[in-house]
């Protein structure tokens, strides 16, 4: 098996783990971890086909990931702000799994 | 075609400069927000309508941001369709942002970050729609998810504050499938250029992943039954105005790129995906109505009734004629308005009365007709009674399924109207009448009943003049836009 | 030469995932994080042997960077995220009666 | 013979590196542990830097791997004060390790 | 025959790197202890990082390591502590049916079905960028591609980390108290003097990374997270931002990057030119000119989003 492949397929794998977590797991930081590990997978594709050119890989993907990397940065900060003003006011760390509230 | 040159002003890209700068100005200044907030709506509305004139004259416009062009650079798009989005944004924020002038003086909710987290997500939505490449419009995407998800948590409430959260992982999730999408066509073709990719896109398995892949993606976060559930804590519990931007917008901003991928870059492979939209439209019309029906909270109802009615977006893909999809823009248009400003008049409600239990509320209507009449007109136009844009964007769908003899299609859109009505006229009812615990009223902002009332009419105003938008649509659209499909 | 940086890499990488039992069994946080720190040393070490073997100069500034950043997640941890820390919970409790 | 001598730098640095991670592993409480750790910081990462400095093609990387040790060093050596004193204030016990405290507060 | 063991070598250690990314990925979701899973989630960006190398994408290794080991470890641990009870033990897990499973192992088979049905060889866009490279300014095709051929994907990335800041700050409970971590703890002086020491190395090796993303891996945001990186250990020990410094020069150190991107964008259009258009002469002027803008507000975007709230003014903030 060629590099590239070995690592996209790692990378596919990422995202279902990544996946999985996110909707098994209730705790919100357990999902906030599993969003991440799934776009880490996501990168993990992009860059890993990208290597496919021979000698020099193709910068594109590469400059892809790294935008994508500040977003994911910049999502799992909210997101973390989020959780923390989230826990003060419910004491709580999950979600109520009943989705219609009153 | 016209290649977009420096010379005449290239309006596409202030659309999306202006709302970013002012977003800036408002941060850098925040007890100016107000007036930089306005000064900058009513500044991207004349750029909105520049660019109108722009496309009129010259048809569809393509730029090559830092003059690279396809495959290597980014290219900007912009046809009848993007621009009927456009100026529905646009006239939609500008009622928006008149209306929080009142609603953050005297709301709970914190004001300070209204002004740039909707500039921004303006910037994101205007990106989105005249982006002509798949992942820029990846970053525009989340450019508007994460501030619409920042935004509803402003209301800091228990619900909100859970609201926002679960948007949040639908939002991410989502864009995460998206890029999946994108990191296929992209190493299967070498661009992602949409005009390039749908010269190239062939049937292939990465090509069939990538398609549903992105497809689900949108369902996800233009909340398509059975994936709604994110939906409603989220619209319920935002503030009003962000409901209402919510509502009308962010979920049909990602509706627009499922249309913009399914006929730009997917135009070639299997439609066969289409019927099953259209089946999940349809549940989705009538679960979200009868939902909408059994809510006690007003906004609660407004938001399971937003469930219901983007069910209607998604028939078309099933009828399958040019009918069907001028019916289907023209119904986001006329729900974008109305919706808007039936959140507004929620807004108004609530703020009036400190709740909005449907069954305490108390001589509204006499109270404040102002903004009971916007109320009934935006219900007017979700019925679809004539002579609002819901009726017209109905009486489309409607014509393209009989004339196909597909009863079964005419016969849900009979159903949701009816249901429609029902769950409207619930509130209108409980409006007129005296309720068992009368409570204290609070002075409402004429901002909020005019700007309510404004967005109400121009839902109807949009019934009667049909054909300007369609015109407007028919500049460069997709070949089934416009002509007979096969 | 190459081969052999490589096989060492191979067998760095190995301990690292030897170390990890550490992180898994614990018991205390204080284990963890000192394991933890451990793999950034291992990752330097890795990443300066490929360097090499493949004639990438640039990874010897991701191995400075890992170096570098080695104090910043120490130093929260030993600041902020201490287990146990009960006077940090009666603390936050105080801090949310304001809010 | 450079390449010789950096194989066996090289080696011994892995030793170290092995000896740590073991240490890691099997002593019995955190502040053995922690001198384990800090051997493989030190010394393992100084012989492999030794080695490959023997190797380098110029002396900007030569100086820039003796920057890295001397950092890897110092975070160390921070680090394991840190923890050390910290754990010293939290009174974690001395060789016989306590069960996980987090699981059960 | 050295070839081939490299060649062996290297497989077996690629095999290895993605063995230990799955696990500590697995690992890390179903730790016990949220703590635990943190600690391995930070040690799955360490060899994440290898792995970017391994693909030859030392640009991406950069940022990994320097988002990675500066800031996400941080940013999480601070959470952690934050939180309401760190306590989730066992997991709780919602019943995994097996509608969820087929549905993984579908999604897994497509997928990989897709990836392999891929060709093994594809130029993608290399060559194009290639041609291009004398026209870009810079001589590291990453840098090009980022400010220049697809600069305007990177203005709206810092707009979105502008908008994660905004958003932050809106939902931060004003600093009435100053809550902060140093309570309890006794840092010893040659320790604090020891990392303070750093601060000034990072800033340096920041500016270093900023001026090689020209011409070799390196650039503004891997630059700027080493800055925040900076920033972080110096919140941690004890600095504060100067009160006079709280108001408005912050809130345009943070947007200065934002606006230096748009500002130079929008200004090379007076000539008639396209967006983000700039003159070969200068463009390589101009690209350091945003990058080192941008630097310096990622830096610091990235080091208030760590300390989650926003800085007081003083009483009336």
């Amino acid at each position: 098996m060629s590099t590239p492949l070995l690592y996209a397929l790692a990378g596919v794998g990422l995202c279902l783990l990544g996946l999985y977590g996110l909707i098994v797991y209730a705790h919100l930081l357990r999902k906030i971890l599993a969003l991440n590990i799934m776009g880490s997978g996501v990168f993990l594709i992009l860059v890993a086909l990208a290597r496919r050119s021979g000698d020099s890989p193709d910068p594109v993907p590469h400059a892809m990931v790294i935008t994508g990397i500040v977003v994911a940065v910049s999502a799992t900060a909210l997101a973390l702000v989020l959780l923390v003003r989230f826990s003060a006011a419910t004491g709580r760390n999950q979600l109520d799994d009943d989705e219609h509230s009153p | 075609m016209i290649e977009a040159s420096g010379t005449p002003l290239p309006w596409i890209v202030w659309v999306i400069l202006l709302p970013l700068i002012g977003a800036m100005l408002c941060f850098l200044w925040p007890r100016q927000g107000k007036t930089l907030g306005l000064l900058t709506a009513l500044a991207t509305l004349l750029a909105v309508i520049a660019l109108y004139f722009q496309l009129l004259d010259g048809g569809v416009i393509r730029y090559a941001v830092g003059g690279w062009g396809a495959p290597l650079g980014i290219a900007l798009y912009a046809d009848g369709l993007s621009m009927l989005m456009l100026l529905m944004s646009a006239l939609v924020g500008v009622g928006v942002s008149l209306y929080a002038l009142g609603y953050f003086k005297h709301s709970p909710d914190n004001p300070a970050g209204f002004w740039p987290l909707w500039l921004l997500m303006w910037t994101g939505l205007n990106g989105l729609f005249v982006a002509g490449d798949i992942f820029n419009l990846y970053v525009t995407l989340e450019l508007l998810g994460l501030s619409a998800v920042a935004l509803v948590a402003l209301a800091a409430s228990r619900d909100a504050l859970g609201g926002a959260m679960r948007y949040l992982f639908v939002s991410l999730l989502g864009s995460l499938c998206y890029l999946i999408g994108v990191a296929l066509l992209y190493h299967a073709y070498g661009t992602v250029d949409i005009a390039l990719l749908g010269t190239l896109v062939e049937r292939n398995p990465a090509t069939h992943v990538a398609l549903g892949l992105m497809v689900v993606a949108m369902l996800l976060k233009s909340a398509l039954f059975p994936l709604h559930f994110w939906l409603p804590p989220a619209h319920a519990s935002a503030p009003a105005p962000v409901s209402a931007l919510l509502s009308a917008l962010v979920v049909k901003a990602s509706f627009y790129l499922l249309l913009r991928l399914w006929f730009d870059v997917f135009s070639t492979v299997s439609m066969d995906l289409g019927m099953v939209l259209g089946v999940l439209g349809a549940a989705a019309i009538v679960w979200g109505s009868v939902l909408a029906l059994r809510q006690t909270r007003l906004k609660l109802l407004v938001a399971y009734s937003t469930v219901a009615q983007l069910g209607y977006l998604f028939l078309p893909f099933a009828l399958l004629s040019p009918l069907a999809w001028q019916g289907g823009v023209y119904f986001v248009l006329s729900h974008a308005l109305a919706k808007a400003a039936m959140f507004m008049a929620a807004g108004n409600i609530l703020a009036f009365g400190g709740h909005d239990r449907i069954a305490d509320l108390d001589r509204v209507a006499q109270r404040l007709p102002i903004t009971m009449t916007a109320f009934c007109l935006a219900g007017v136009s979700l019925m679809g009674l004539p002579p609002s844009g819901g009726f017209i964007a109905k009486w489309l769908l409607l014509d393209a399924a009989l004339s196909h003899d597909q009863w079964g299609w005419a016969v849900m859109m009979m159903i949701g109207g009816l249901l429609a009505a029902a769950y409207v006229f619930k509130v209108v009812g409980f409006a007129f009448t005296q309720a068992d615990a009368p409570h204290d009223a609070q002075p409402v902002s004429p901002f909020m009943e005019w700007s309510a009332l404004a967005l109400a009419v121009c839902a109807i105003l949009l019934g009667l003049n049909a054909h300007y938008p369609l015109e407007l649509l028919a500049i460069g659209g997709p070949v089934t836009f416009v002509s007979p499909s096969p | 030469m190459d081969s052999f940086f490589i096989t060492v890499a191979c067998l760095l990488l190995l301990t690292l995932m030897a170390g990890l039992w550490r992180v898994l069994r614990g018991p205390t946080a204080v284990d963890r994080m000192m394991a933890a720190q451990l793999f950034g040393t291992t990752a330097v070490a890795i990443l300066l042997l490929l360097a090499e073997a493949l004639g990438q100069p640039a990874m010897r500034n991701v191995a400075l960077v890992f170096a570098l950043l080695a104090v910043v997640t120490v130093m929260a941890f030993v600041h902020r995220a201490w287990p146990g820390d009960e006077p940090r919970h009666q603390q936050r409790g105080r801090h949310d009666d304001v809010e | 013979m450079w390449n010789s001598l950096s194989i066996v730098l090289i080696m011994i640095g892995m030793v170290f590196f092995i000896a740590g991670t073991l240490g890691l592993l099997r002593f019995p409480d955190v502040y053995t542990r922690l001198h384990a750790l800090t051997k493989a910081d030190n010394v393992g990462l100084g012989f492999l830097v030794a080695g490959l400095m023997l190797q380098a093609d110029s002396l900007t990387t030569a100086l820039l791997l003796l920057l890295i040790w001397v950092l890897v060093m110092l975070a160390g050596a921070g680090a394991g004060q840190l923890v050390a004193q910290a754990a010293l204030q939290r009174q974690h016990p001395v060789a016989k390790s306590q069960d996980d405290g987090r699981g059960h507060d | 025959m050295g070839a081939a063991m490299t060649e062996a070598g290297l497989f077996l250690l690629d095999l290895l790197l993605v063995l230990t990314l799955l696990c500590l990925a697995w690992w890390s979701l179903a730790a016990t202890d949220l703590f635990k899973g943190i600690v391995l989630f930070i040690a799955f960006g360490l060899v994440l990082a290898l792995a970017w190398v391994r693909l030859d994408a030392p640009d991406v290794a950069l940022a990994e390591a320097a988002i990675g080991a500066g800031l996400t470890g941080a940013l999480l641990l601070t959470t952690l502590s934050k939180l309401a009870s760190s306590i989730d033990n066992p997991p709780a897990k919602r019943s995994s049916p097996v509608l969820l499973w087929v549905l993984l192992v579908m999604l897994a088979a497509v997928l990989g079905y897709a990836i392999m049905s891929l060709p093994q060889q594809a130029q993608g866009l290399a060559d194009t960028v290639a041609s291009q490279m004398g026209n870009s300014g810079v001589e590291h095709p990453v840098t090009a591609v980022l400010l220049n051929f697809r600069g305007y994907d990177t203005l709206l990335e810092m707009a979105v980390l502008l908008l994660a800041l905004i958003a932050a700050w809106s939902l931060a409970p004003r600093a009435a108290t100053s809550c902060e971590m140093d309570e309890a703890l006794t840092v010893s002086p040659i320790v604090l003097a020891l990392f303070r020491m750093l601060i000034p190395l990072m800033i340096l090796v920041a500016a270093y990374l900023l001026w090689v993303g020209a011409h070799a891996p390196g650039g503004a945001f891997q630059a700027g997270s080493v800055l925040a990186a900076a920033g972080v250990l110096a919140l941690l020990c004890g600095k504060r931002l100067e009160g006079r410094l709280a108001g408005w020069p912050l809130r345009l150190g943070l947007v200065l990057g934002t606006a230096m991107f748009v500002a130079v964008a929008a200004a090379v259009m007076v000539g008639g030119a396209h967006l983000l258009q700039y003159p070969l002469a200068s463009a390589g002027k101009l690209i350091l000119l945003i990058e080192a803008a941008a630097t310096f507000s990622i830096g610091l975007t990235l080091a208030m989003l760590f300390s989650g709230q926003r800085p007081s003014r003083g009483p009336a903030s």
